[in-house]
């Protein structure tokens, strides 16, 4: 693993904080902000990732369709209430270029019904290319679930 | 149970069915374990044609892919003649599942338990240590390998897709089909396809209970609300049912850009029409045109748990498998043309944001069904569903879409199977 | 299952009862599934009253609360006329749930699915596209909105309690209750309450093992070392057993300041006290005699599966909710009384501490319902609980605290109920 | 279920065996709700000795240990004399289990809930406040607690192990077991053992499915390639098949050392054979020959649900408990012996790589019982396992080992007691 | 978010591993030395926090009442035997003063028991008021879980 | 808790996030060389382990028996295809002498197979030895799973 400095380390750390916490405490407002626009986010399963199959469960382009998936979920769609609690582990941060950073990262989602019913809904990878500067900021984010299952259904981002 | 089951059957049928015929359908029938029982055994193994797979999915010899009917575990595979197969996916010997992983390219199928191989028709090719070792042990002389090999059973290739069945009665598929369903078949099978990816979703609701949603024109511009909003899909748009195998199957479909009654939504007070909400980036609705009949959205619903769905440019087979009376799972196709320009792929795959677990006009579908679950829990004996939409009777209606004509005929295949 | 019970229903019951009568409850009424079906018929169904919720939980027109009867999802909510209305959280049409939130407030109920709209009374006031589009579709012209609205239950606001009933047959709340059990309701609920909070509890065991535990003041300062320990409450504090319906119901009643016979204890060698334990800090025990009964723990139970506690100044309800045959959800609803003043609010605060599902004396009913439920796993047909602390019969004993006559209680409506 | 089931058991039995007997095993035993209620009252509560513990687990007076027979919570326990108790694990009041951790040492047995308390032996030494207090309350005067000790079962210890029965018909161990079995167990218990340590495995599958793999030489050598490829156990190694009581007892042993028939490996094309893998630090396979007979491996299989285990050094017991219909928990207990010079220690430590859930030559059997599992899911009436090698009848095959003959006895011992 | 130095950063997350191997170490007499005297420790649903309503499912003010809970974990309650594993993930730190932050985190608990049953039993986030110092402590700590529902009982602080 | 250096700790953090990438990604192949060699490496349940007793779910004494898991995981064993999503949290770390630390970490894997079903397949904590240098690695790794019970079976180390 090339090393890069403890200053990315911290950009990239905080990056994913405000990842958490903009999904974890409900102000998904607050997520499409922390994409560059254009940006890449997409929901894949391992079973299509792995075949280079183009489908995704969630595919967005532009900080806009994000804008969309949160006015989705807060006005458009219908689903019973829950929440997530998201855990991360094991990021290794690999330098692209001078303002461009490539990040691996377990993740893994409880997901909690407004009946309190638990579940691990899901676990898998990040694969991220992300912007630094100022503020680091998503240029793709990848979230590979290792499940080609999906519970039910899926309405807020991962 | 199926001791008590197997005297049961020769008396009355576990369920009398409400003398209102197929506009009701009693919600014993979603959770009572008896009826679930039974129709592993009337449904999936009766006389009916089930979904399996796509020929282009195994296209060599070799290649095999697993499916289930009902809760059946089925291997679909490609003899060396390039001859499709349906087995049981259970080794003739102990029972041991022969495929664990869903695709693959196998020489044969040997078992890992004892590693009794078959060959790619399902016939047993070899027993390990069949003679014993220095003449001891082994199959006794008289065992007839024949006579052991794989569960087979008979599948079709219908314009591509593979079907299969239990039955030895029942009619062939194009038969099973009629010509209005095969007109649809054809029309989105129409030239070499590819396939782009997969979902599979976990519903949290007994199998029938997507089976009615999908061959429900009512709730789609209503629970999707993302439909009737953006003018995507709405009942006063121009469309009807049509009906196959008198209403086992059927074809629901609309041409968005024909809105004969518009009023009826922006004037309505239907939830389902938000009207203060836009979209910042729609290029993911880019869509083109690409049947010359100007249909739109097109779902149709292939008894028992099949579905072809075009929304749009969205074209997937969508497999309905039981795991239990009170879950299932939903496997997604999704393909595209062969000779798809690179606009036209990519006009596909931001369009997949319509559909799928993640869907704006289907994961609604997710939710609901559990919400129906739920709600008829612990129901009383005579408690049902009705469904007098468009009518009591069950006959194609062209025009109409404000109807649940097709979920009638659901419910009349399935007490010609059961003996409801 | 249900077609055979059908059949069986004319036979002969289930289970023939042990001859010594309710001294005696057979294991198998805690794991057999037909005995599970057929209670959700005939006690939750049957001429019972059961908890729903509070009156002030929904104080407003348009406000309403989900709850449970049974395995059955019921909503109740106030009409504008202020009126309370108890309806099956089931839509009319194909059952959906009506209302996933637990809590809210609304001008009507509107289906998700298909916008089956109905009033605060439940009554349906509109069908989406009832006539159709363009003429086309729609209901039949005879369909009649009246015969299908959410099915209505009986309710009964009594003392800010709302309880509800299937049955038409039953008496009103009161006379169900009878004088002794509404003495103790109106002294509970004798001013203005206030919601302090809710818990909910999942129980690993059969619904009626709770109920059990908490008609049963032998286990109490025993199980629940810290009662005993602290002198919060033993056996040998003043207090009784009073019954209602001829043991239906009951109350549990305990004076700590009276302790008649402390030897008991200390002389004892029970575990439940524990000599050289203390409390680095018990302000949390700070307390005040708030009724002048000078009663300080009490508890009530309202058959079937409805529990009013004081326990010092923790007041709340407690609904028992079977979530299958050997699972149940306990919901707690904790409050205090509006006039409350800041250290009263502070000490019930506190005291919290002492219930729910960490609570000092109250966490152990959590894992001894599922000591029990793996204790009679696989039991012999004829293996019973024995209950004959107290003596053998079924009458208010005022003076006696060591005493199952609350249990014999019980069981003895179970048997009238279920025709065992 | 039961009251269904009373009626029916004077009735026909739940199933007719196909009429090729023992060589056939219906895969509807594996997932019928009815036969599993059948099996815990015909095989595990009927005359069957059931391995429960070792008595050196349990070597001074208030030891216990806890198991099960089959779904019956079950204490092992040693009393003041020394003397080994089997009680079911269920207090005689109200059902609660006594004993929650696995092990420990108690001068008594009391119950938490209530703190009815028994001695070593089981009975009721105690009711708290059987007296009432101050005169009132407590159990009435004529109340026998000689009436309501722990239910006790008949334990025998045999070579250390000790095993329990519900039958008082049932002949003593030794006899049960019959001479050759006794032999092989007198064989590995020669001298003083010592427990290394314990694994427990949940098995994705009915009981029965580890039962027959257990007595299944054939699929040793094939399905754990280990073996093979590192020529450890083949078939082609001398060995055979040792009965007990007419089948449902069985030992099966090979002896590493003398390959009569290698070809048949080397020459055959199983994939058990894996040419080109070789080990990068074999030393986990040093060995030592312990036993003169030269014996390697020998699993011995006590009906219904115990095995005892040679694989080179490493021996262990072990002991399966369904966990319902499709699931069952694979108890190990490896042992040693006291005698082991710290070479031989070592050596057990990292041979225990061969087994256990992360086993070289044992995960195997983890997922394989999985596999079957779900390769027969919806099976139709009359589908069935076959077991015809080495034969179709039951007898001892000195020289044999690829043979299912064990297998038969399994099925022809489930026929005789559950009656088809 | 506002930015804190590295040595807050470094003491608040010796501060929660020193609480999660109190905790997971079965060292639960390590546990109240942790937070200040007085100090304010809750566990409550997500259902009564964001409804303001003050119950909760355990709630201390004071050290002694922290171990008062050690006590009757170990001495008075009865319970099956139980171990948790805490997992954390997505900390934010946000200064008050110069002695005191505020701080959000998401936890997760997987209860294992002695039969090795494996749940999640509990997922949330904690809200901290931490004092810095020679060894930072926990002046207030409010676990908030997602689920309105335990899981049988529920003895050993989250 | 003693103090270590920073740079102790990023090399201990390193060294974790490449144990978890080679599992978790599927390239088992660079997990033996995350190994001192000789090593020890043991997987154990609480219930053996709190009893002293010497029975190991998987020991490996050298890189070599390592590699041979590798072996079979690759080659030899038969098992449903499955994946790992590590998580981690609770690291302490306290130094033996000027080149070795000791490490207690708390750990958790979600399994996923090829079905899509997930479970919390194995939680507890990670005991370490570990050497520092140029890069840290395990002398020692001690797997206590708080569970004694394995589902279906154990192939993948954990
Ligand atoms: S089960 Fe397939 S070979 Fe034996
Ligand atoms: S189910 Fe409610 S409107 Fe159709
Ligand atoms: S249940 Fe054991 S004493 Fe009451
Ligand atoms: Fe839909
Ligand atoms: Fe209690
Ligand atoms: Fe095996």
């Amino acid at each position: 693993m090339a090393i890069v400095s403890e200053a990315v380390h911290h950009q990239i750390e905080a990056l994913n904080t405000r990842y958490i916490r903009a999904i974890d405490d409900d102000k998904l407002e607050d997520w499409p902000a922390l994409f560059t626009d254009p940006c890449f986010y997409r929901i894949v399963s391992r079973e299509n990732f792995a075949r280079n199959l183009p489908l995704s469960v969630m595919e967005c382009a532009s900080r806009g369709m994000l804008i969309d998936r949160v006015t989705g979920y807060r006005r458009v769609n219908v689903y019973e209430p829950q929440r997530y609690t998201h855990l991360l582990s094991g990021l290794v941060i690999e330098p692209i270029d001078a303002s461009h950073v490539r990040c691996t990262q377990n993740y893994a989602v409880v997901r909690t019904m407004v009946t309190g019913e638990m579940t691990v809904f899901a676990a898998g990878v990040y694969l991220d290319r992300v912007r630094l500067g100022d503020e680091a900021l998503f240029e793709e984010r990848i979230v590979v679930q290792e499940s080609r299952r999906v519970d039910t259904l899926l309405v807020i981002p991962l | 149970m199926d001791g008590f089951l197997a005297i049961m059957r020769n008396d009355e049928p576990l369920l009398t069915w409400p003398k209102e015929g197929p506009t009701r359908a009693p919600y014993r029938v979603m959770h009572d374990p008896e009826i679930y029982r039974q129709e592993m055994d009337r449904i999936f193994r009766g006389p009916t044609w089930n979904y399996l797979c796509l020929d282009i999915e195994i296209p060599n010899p070799g290649d095999y892919k697993t499916s289930f009917i009902g809760e059946v575990p089925i291997i679909v595979c490609r003899d060396e003649n390039g001859e499709i197969h349906g087995l049981i996916n259970r080794c003739a010997h102990k029972g041991a599942m022969l495929c664990i992983d869903p695709v693959g390219n196998k020489k044969q199928f040997a078992c890992v338990y004892h590693a009794w191989t078959y060959d790619l028709k399902g016939d047993l090719t070899s027993v390990a240590f069949q003679k014993g070792l220095a003449g001891k042990g082994g199959m006794p002389a008289d065992f007839d390998a024949t006579k052991h090999g794989l569960t087979k059973i008979r599948v079709e290739n219908f314009c591509g897709l593979i079907f299969g069945t239990f039955s030895d009665q029942v009619e062939n598929v194009e038969a099973y089909l009629g010509p209005d369903m095969t007109k649809q078949v054809r029309r989105v099978f129409c030239k070499r396809i590819e396939v782009l990816g997969y979902y599979h979703q976990v519903l949290p609701n007994n199998w029938k209970l997507y089976m009615e949603n999908s061959r429900d024109p009512y709730h789609a511009t209503i629970l999707h609300a993302f439909y009737a909003t953006f003018k995507l899909n709405r009942l006063s748009m121009q469309g009807g049912v049509a009906l196959g195998k008198h209403g086992w199957h059927n074809l629901l479909y609309s041409v968005a850009e024909r809105d004969i009654q518009r009023d009826n939504y922006e004037g309505g007070h239907l939830r389902s029409v938000i009207r203060d909400v836009g979209l910042a980036d729609s290029t993911f609705l880019d869509r083109r045109q690409e049947f010359d009949d100007g249909v739109t959205v097109a779902i149709q619903s292939i008894y028992p748990t099949c579905n072809i769905q075009q929304i749009y440019n969205t074209l997937a087979i969508r497999h309905t498998v039981p795991l239990g009376l009170e879950k299932a799972e939903l496997h997604w196709t999704c393909f595209g043309y062969k000779d798809d320009d690179e606009e036209l792929r990519r006009m596909r795959n931001l369009q997949a944001n319509l559909i799928g677990p993640a869907g704006y006009v289907s994961m609604e579908d997710g939710s609901v069904g559990g919400y129906v679950q739920r709600g008829i829990a612990g129901a009383e004996e005579d408690a049902a569903a009705i469904m007098e939409m468009g009518g009591r009777d069950i006959a194609p209606q062209p025009g109409i879409r404000a109807t649940e004509v097709a979920l009638r005929g659901f419910w009349q295949a399935y007490r010609e199977l059961m003996g409801f």
